[in-house]
């Protein structure tokens, strides 16, 4: 909807005033994040020369890939004004399923593996979304939940035995690092799920019904929208996802562990947020996230090449989220006054 | 309602002062009782499971595993109750703790380097406050930065090294307990903590006005509550009591390390949540949430006793969450349904969904023999 | 084929064990105008979810062209040709305007993706139809409460329902949106549209309507043709009783100047506003919604600050920065929005009305119950709250008891200066007469009284000056004898000169 | 509403000074005030404890190969010695857990502990109270400060682990040698950080002059974080010749990384790792060698010292000896660093020419 609105009103303006262009385009919602990526980018490269290299720049698009693609699946949920704190326990579950599966049945098709995961995701994202729908507990209480549920069921499951690398088959592990297409395909499939989910929430009625139902739920009924649907649909969605990254995970770490992906969907959220998605529900946009993905991983990656101590790291990791967060919000308030 | 229901009712009937009497029907409704029964089943379970759980130093000692979270769970209370929340605290507390035990390592006086910790937590309370109450970021925002900040700062401070050898008057304030009694101190100090913030809560004007910004913030704007003054404060508060927290955690180990605490804000949430308190603020008590902690407390001790692995445990306590949640509202939905409405649709959704998760424990079963099998 | 389109036979609703609606039938015509009247907690409302599908009754049966129907939802009932604006208002804050117009119904190309092109050149059509501008791509929540009205309205509208209702459509209209509604309502009528129209405006059923049924707590009272009944009649079938007077103003003196405003400025909002209020006055504040009014006063009470000009209380310039120093200083205000900023509905009646007066009921900080309880009940009992006692949750109560409790809670805090904004929006006749005589006897105590209304009647019948606005500037000034109908309307839509803050 | 408080708060005092007061006279007369079935129970329970057979082993976590491979030798020796070992741990690697799952063996009275430490410091007060209920404790793998404790069963010594290590990384870094980096578990594991304190030392000795190590990172023993740091020290040292990775989820991650990143060849990866998780790295040239004890030996000699000290058989003092099964015979030393501890042996070294031996 932002896209929709701010792209379109700055298309009009610039047509009327061109010298307004500028400052039409600071009111696009994701052009203080790019400003922070930009500033961020440069600041970087004066101190790491490495960082401005193709490889370095590889390596954290493949890196923030399967974020990318559970970020996705969190905004959604999110902008119904729901949150999912289970998607890492869903990863740690599928993943270790999966692997299982692969390490009985090398024979498996890669094919079925992928197909395997997202359902048994679905399942597990149903869970959660019954339970907050049909069983009205609130979402953060519903995943929280959910999330030492499936986390328990991991261990159960593997009895704390884990996959390595020398148990999967050589083509699964390719799944996510091939490059038949220039790029590695775990870099190719967050593309494309971004693609599909900007499409979804963009020119589908149920996409729009997501937004509905996050902005105001009573209207939403009124209107004739199955809240209730709309609701387990993004959990189903945000689930499905999950296993779709789970398997992408198994496939690109070589391995399943007890622990995989263990607070993850903290990292998730913070994409999320940065890249603008209203944790009160009702807005969010798939550019605002990649950005925030991508101001994530950047953050990361530039941390350890200008050699900040790994000790002060995660501090100055939690300190420019802070900053780009507010920094945000005083460029958004600048814009609104322009706009007066 | 009987005014509703009475016929001959005109508009300038007037209103009684009180309402006459609650019945008891309705207290039993309340979910705090809930807790208390849950408390005592918990309690005969045990007692009959295992011969050593009425045992006083068992309790006395496990007891004080739970006070880091039980003190973070005070000001996380006011914070839930206006309807934000606080993601900061385990960090805050670690970051608190490792200040404290790198002015320590220094040769600082240790109670000089306490005050410094319980200083620097206030101040990242303060941060948070500032932002949240001020700057008006989403609480959830705010604290999730503040979260990896906080303890990125702890691990800054300490790095690789811990703090050790703290002096026996401070290790008291962990591992020490009241004179004369088997109670340690840091569960006195919960005790006092407790009723002091239970009695803010549901006794003051700023208590009442917690609850009117959780329940309509705009309105209580109006109305003249200083909502950004008061936001501002619950978070400095809440980082003073994170640190105080941190010092605890750091006397009961005799030690600090830069991770300690990890995690434990869910903890923190969790307590509050089964407590009662509506996350989306407005709704709960100080004694729900106090009663859920000694709950969650006697039942992982309860389930440690019986030698229940860790990750169960924490199953338990999720599924408890959720059932807290969905068992009264099934109940109520149930006595509500009218046979007459009932759909053969509905009936075929609810076959479908128990079938697709039978299939899934199916596979998950299936699955995993034929692993076990091949080991 | 039944003579009716829509007929509902016995139909019971009751809530947690609480009877809502008592048996009652309704019929509706193809090609009529149905009022619906009642006081608030009548049952309008749960009627029309009753009709809608998002209620379902407890008894009774419901016949859509003589068959009978269940809806499980108002979806149910959309495809069975059936729109509905109902009393709250409900848009999608986050949505523009264009969306929440088609919200669930998006045009959809021969592709099967959402054709937005077609959606914003629909929507613009039906605006113009509906006489209104309004930028389609604005949010719906930078709207003011009487643009997000208009916005309900286009949407009821493009449905092309066989029955359309309207739940007091106009209560934030002014009177030309309103002639340009009615003339909308009659077009569809004389299509054959049946349409079902709540209003507690009685003027406006007069005006526009066929048919009318009135129910009094949850009970069909009558059914009856509007030209059979006079406007007294049907008041007396509302209340059960006759109320004499509507605006019982009294004559006063004005006393000495309280509240003085000069040049104040909102950059963007509102500019050079000058006025003065003497106590014992009461100052209507006039003009078409979204003139500014409401952020004049949200100035003055400091929600949102001015950006330059000064406030005169008593002699002495304030700069007024929160809510909590208005109200230091005197203030009071009493919000149009209810639901959202006059009251907190899920707490009790006593707690409300103590709230910006809690520390009366304090020694040092810690709350005396019984004191707190006592006083909020002697401000209850004195604005007449029908209630069971004060320790009720306020969302129990009706919308005119809610006033009444905002009300309360404002003159608890003993305000020199009372500021009332749309002061009777959506509450019951006889709600508004008890608040019209209330605002008369505060105002002979000398009590100095600024009212927002968008009702001329209430604005002529209550002021004894007014203040005219149009786009952020005031455009004329009466004395009530001077004031009338026509020349309010001529300065609230004369054109205004462009300027900027100083 | 204000009343419920005051009746609750009441309620709750109640219920739980009752479970208080109940149990305080339950502890200190408890034969004489049979008042509750329970007391009935408790009094053949403790008479069992006299003939102990309940042991347990805690993990740093639980679900991690390693331990398990622990607990595979620990059973064996159970089963020797006729006793029961039970395998309990924290679901994650974190003190604040393994204390309270502590405290719950504690109050059971188990006959003895043998613990892998999450936190060598804040578990002394917990090993204390063990000890003061008269539990043995023992440590392995990574040990509680010596006040916490009655002696360490060390898997090597710390010296032996950082010299064989740096040992293998001057192997594979050749004869030119070139830039080496260290990427450890947490920065906060005690085991870690003594070994990496000794490789440090190791550099400084002539015949490693050639080594220079840029940097020490830390994986926090988690696979993808591991991975990433191992990426980002590509990066930044496009000349790095070894990365050591003293810690078996690291060094595998890390392998995976120079895998992935196709630098066979370029960059060596060895460290401490297990036979399962880097026989495709051997195999590959990723890691050509890498070291370590065999876990399952370190649970089987834990079991056997624990054993003797519950059974009285040592006390725990300097020179004491016990036998342990296959493993032959234990002296307990004293060490001015690490204090009393029994020494399992040294590190083994595992390449392509042996890896395909171990299945574990």
């Amino acid at each position: 909807m932002n896209i929709q609105n701010t792209a379109g009103e700055a298309h009009k303006k610039a047509t009327t005033k061109k010298t307004g262009f500028w400052m039409n385009l600071l009111r696009v919602r994701e052009a203080g994040i790019s400003l922070i990526i930009l500033i961020l980018v440069v600041l970087v490269s004066l101190r790491a020369p490495a960082f401005l290299t193709a490889d370095n720049f590889m390596d954290i698009l493949m890196n923030i890939s399967i974020l990318v693609i559970v970020s996705l699946a969190q905004t959604m949920v999110l902008i119904t004004h729901g949150i999912d704190l289970s998607v890492s326990s869903i990863i740690g579950l599928v993943a270790m399923m999966v692997a299982f599966i692969l390490k009985q049945y090398p024979g498996t098709p890669i094919f079925s593996a992928v197909l395997l995961g997202m359902a048994l995701g679905t399942v597990l994202g149903s869970f959660n979304g019954l339970v907050i729908t049909f069983g009205n507990v609130p979402p953060i209480i519903a995943t929280l939940g959910s999330q030492s549920i499936f986390r328990g069921l991991v261990f159960y499951y593997s009895q704390g035995t884990w996959i390595n690398s020398f148990e999967l088959p050589a083509n699964f592990k390719l799944l996510s690092k091939g490059t038949p297409l220039g790029l590695p395909n775990l870099v190719i499939f967050a593309v494309v799920i971004a693609v599909l989910v900007y499409f979804f929430l963009k020119y589908t009625r149920t996409g729009r019904d997501i937004y509905a139902v996050g902005s105001n739920p009573d209207a939403a009924q009124f209107a004739g929208i199955r809240t209730h649907r709309v609701k387990l649909l993004v959990y189903m969605l945000s689930g499905l996802l999950s296993g779709f990254a789970a398997v992408l995970w198994a496939s690109r770490f070589e391995s399943a562990q007890t622990n995989t992906a263990l607070g993850f969907e903290l990292q998730t959220v913070t994409a999320s947020v940065i890249g603008g998605v209203s944790t009160s529900g009702g807005a969010g946009t798939v550019p605002g996230v990649l950005l925030g993905a991508l101001l994530l991983g950047i953050i990361q990656n530039s941390l350890t090449l200008v050699r900040i101590s790994a000790f002060w790291q995660m501090a100055a990791q939690g300190l420019l989220i802070l900053i780009a967060v507010i920094s945000d919000k005083y460029i958004l308030e600048r814009v609104e006054k322009i706009k007066k | 309602m009987k005014a509703e229901n009475s016929q001959e009712l005109k508009p300038e009937t007037l209103i009684a002062e009180k309402a006459e009497h609650y019945s008891l029907s309705t207290l039993f409704k309340h979910w705090e009782w809930m807790l208390v029964g849950l408390i005592i089943a918990v309690v005969l379970v045990n007692t009959n499971l295992s011969p050593y759980f009425l045992n006083a130093n068992n309790l006395s000692r496990t007891s004080s595993d739970f006070m880091e979270i039980g003190l973070m769970m005070l000001p996380m209370v006011f914070i839930i109750v206006t309807g934000n929340i606080d993601l900061s605290v385990a960090s805050n507390m670690g970051m608190s703790a490792s200040f404290m035990g790198l002015l320590h390592n220094m040769g600082v006086n240790i109670w000089v380097a306490a005050l410094a910790g319980l200083l620097l937590g206030t101040l990242g309370g303060v941060l948070n406050g500032y932002l949240v109450g001020r700057v008006k970021l989403p609480a959830l925002v705010v604290t999730l930065g503040t979260y990896a900040f906080f303890r990125g700062l702890a691990y800054g401070f300490l790095g690789d090294q811990a703090a050790r050898n703290y002096p026996p008057e401070f290790t008291y304030f962990g591992q020490g307990k009241v004179f004369g009694t088997l109670v340690p101190f840091s569960v006195a100090l919960f005790a006092v903590l407790a009723i002091l913030f239970g009695l803010v809560l549901h006794k003051t004007t700023f208590g009442r006005y917690l609850y009117a910004i959780g329940n309509n913030e705009n309105a209580a704007i109006y109305s003249g509550v200083p909502v950004s003054k008061i936001k501002f404060r619950i978070y400095v508060l809440s980082g003073f009591i994170s640190a105080l927290a941190g010092l605890i955690l750091a006397a009961r180990f005799g030690s600090t390390r830069p991770d300690n605490g990890t995690g434990l804000e869910l903890s923190v949430i969790t307590a509050a949540v089964l407590g009662g308190l509506d996350i989306n603020g407005g709704k709960g008590t100080m004694y729900g949430a106090a009663l859920s902690l000694l709950l969650i407390g006697l039942l992982k001790f309860g389930m440690g006793l019986m030698n229940i692995q860790s990750q169960v445990q924490s199953m338990v306590v999720g599924l408890l969450l959720i059932i807290s949640i969905l068992l009264p509202h099934f109940v109520s939905q149930i006595s509500s349904i009218r046979k007459d409405r009932i759909r053969w649709k509905s009936i075929l959704a609810i076959v479908a969904v128990v079938l697709v998760f039978a299939a899934f424990f199916a596979f998950f079963f299936w699955s995993r023999a034929a692993v076990i099998a091949s080991v | 084929m039944s003579e009716y389109i829509l007929e509902l036979k016995d139909i019971s609703k009751s809530f947690s064990g609480v009877e809502v609606l008592h048996n009652v039938s309704f019929t509706l015509r193809p090609g009529e105008v149905h009022a619906l009247l009642g006081e608030n907690g009548a049952g309008k409302s749960t009627m029309v979810k009753v009709i809608t599908g998002f209620h379902q009754p407890d008894n009774g049966e419901i016949l859509l062209d003589g068959q009978p129907v269940q809806f499980s939802d108002t979806r149910e009932s959309r495809q069975a040709g059936i729109a509905a604006i109902y009393q709250e208002l409900s848009l999608f804050p986050d949505l523009d305007v264009a969306e929440n117009i088609f919200v669930g119904r998006h045009p959809i190309t021969t592709g099967g993706r959402i054709d937005w092109r077609k959606l914003y050149a629909e929507a613009g059509k039906l605006l113009d139809s509906l006489g209104v501008q309004l930028d389609l791509r604005q949010k719906a929540r930078n709207l003011s409460i009487a643009q997000q009205q208009i916005v309900e309205i286009a949407r009821a509208f493009s449905i092309n329902a066989r029955i359309l209702i309207m739940d007091e459509p106009t209560s934030s209209l002014t009177l030309n949106e309103v002639a340009d509604l009615f003339h909308l309502v009659r077009s569809l009528r004389d299509k054959g549209t049946a349409i079902i129209f709540i209003s507690h405006r009685l003027e406006e059923l007069f005006e526009l309507a066929d048919r009318v049924t009135v129910l009094r707590d949850g009970f069909w009272v009558d059914s009856c043709m509007l030209k059979d009944v006079t406007r007294d009649d049907l008041i007396r079938m509302m209340v059960g009783r006759t109320i004499s007077n509507q605006f019982p103003k009294l004559d006063v003196c004005a006393g000495e100047v309280v509240l003085k405003v000069e040049h104040l400025c909102r950059e963007g909002v509102f500019e050079d506003i000058n006025f003065e209020l003497r106590c014992g006055e009461i100052l209507g504040m006039a003009g078409l919604v979204g003139a500014g009014r409401t952020n004049v006063a949200r100035a003055i009470f400091g929600v949102e600050p001015a950006t330059s000009g000064s406030i005169i209380l008593a002699d002495e310039a304030v700069t007024i920065t929160s809510p909590q120093q208005a109200i230091k200083l005197g203030l009071a205000y009493v919000p149009e929005d209810r639901q959202h900023h006059g009251l907190i509905t899920p707490m009790q009646i006593t707690s409300n009305i103590s709230l910006p007066t809690l520390n009366r009921y304090a020694n040092h900080g810690w709350l005396q119950g019984k004191k707190e309880r006592k006083a909020s009940f002697e401000a209850a009992r004195q604005m007449e709250v029908r209630a069971n006692h004060v320790q009720q949750l306020a969302r129990e109560l009706s919308g005119g008891n809610q006033q009444k409790v905002v009300l309360a809670k404002w003159l608890s805090t003993n305000p020199r200066i009372l500021i009332l904004d749309e002061p009777t929006r959506g509450i019951d006749v006889g709600t508004k007469a008890a608040v019209h005589a209330l605002m008369s006897k505060l105002a002979a105590q000398g009590m100095a009284i600024l009212m927002i209304s968008s009702e001329l009647p209430e604005i002529l019948g209550m002021s004894d000056r007014v203040l005219v606005m149009r786009e952020g500037h005031v455009t004329g000034h009466f004395y009530r004898n001077e004031a009338t109908q026509e020349n309010i309307i001529t300065a609230a839509t004369q054109d205004v000169r462009a300027g900027s803050c100083q | 509403m204000k009343r419920n408080y005051l009746f609750l708060t009441v309620a709750a005092l109640l219920v739980f000074g009752m479970a208080l007061s109940a149990c305080s006279s339950a502890a200190t007369e408890a034969p004489a005030a049979e008042e509750s079935a329970a007391m009935e129970e408790a009094a053949p329970m403790e008479e069992a404890a006299s003939t102990c057979s309940d042991y347990v082993l805690v993990p740093k976590n639980l679900g991690n190969p390693y331990f398990d491979t622990a607990d595979t030798g620990a059973q064996e020796a159970a089963g020797e010695l006729g006793i029961t070992v039970l395998y309990q741990g924290p679901a994650t690697a974190d003190a604040t857990e393994q204390i309270t799952l502590l405290n719950s063996l504690i109050a059971q009275n188990v006959c003895g502990l043998a613990i892998s430490a999450d936190d060598s410091d804040a578990l002394v007060p917990t090993g204390k109270a063990a000890m003061e209920a008269g539990i043995p404790v023992v440590t392995f793998d990574s040990a509680i400060a010596p006040d916490g404790r009655n002696f360490h069963v060390n898997q090597a010594v710390a010296q032996d682990i950082g010299a064989i290590q740096i040992q293998m990384a001057s192997e594979l870094a050749g004869e030119a040698g070139g830039q080496i980096a260290v990427l450890s578990a947490t920065s906060t594991a005690p085991n870690q950080n003594t070994w990496i304190e000794v490789m440090k030392e190791e550099l400084t000795k002539d015949e490693y002059a050639n080594l220079e190590l840029v940097e020490v990172v830390y994986g926090d023993d988690d696979d993808t974080k591991s991975y990433n740091e191992a990426q980002a020290l590509f990066t930044k040292y496009p000349d790095l010749k070894v990365i050591i990775s003293p810690t078996t989820v690291g060094v595998a991650a890390t392998a995976r990384a120079v895998t992935d990143a196709g630098l066979i060849g370029q960059v060596f990866v060895t460290g401490l790792g297990t036979p399962n998780q880097m026989r495709e790295y051997v195999k590959n040239g990723a890691s050509p060698e890498f070291a370590l004890w065999n876990p399952g030996d370190l649970g089987y000699l834990s079991v056997y010292a624990m054993h003797a000290l519950a059974t009285g058989e040592i006390t725990g003092a300097v020179g004491d000896t016990f036998s342990a099964g296959k493993l032959g015979d234990y002296t307990i030393e004293d060490d001015p660093d690490l204090g009393l501890n029994v020494l399992l042996g040294l590190p083994f070294i595992y390449n392509a020419d042996n890896i395909d031996d171990f299945d574990w």
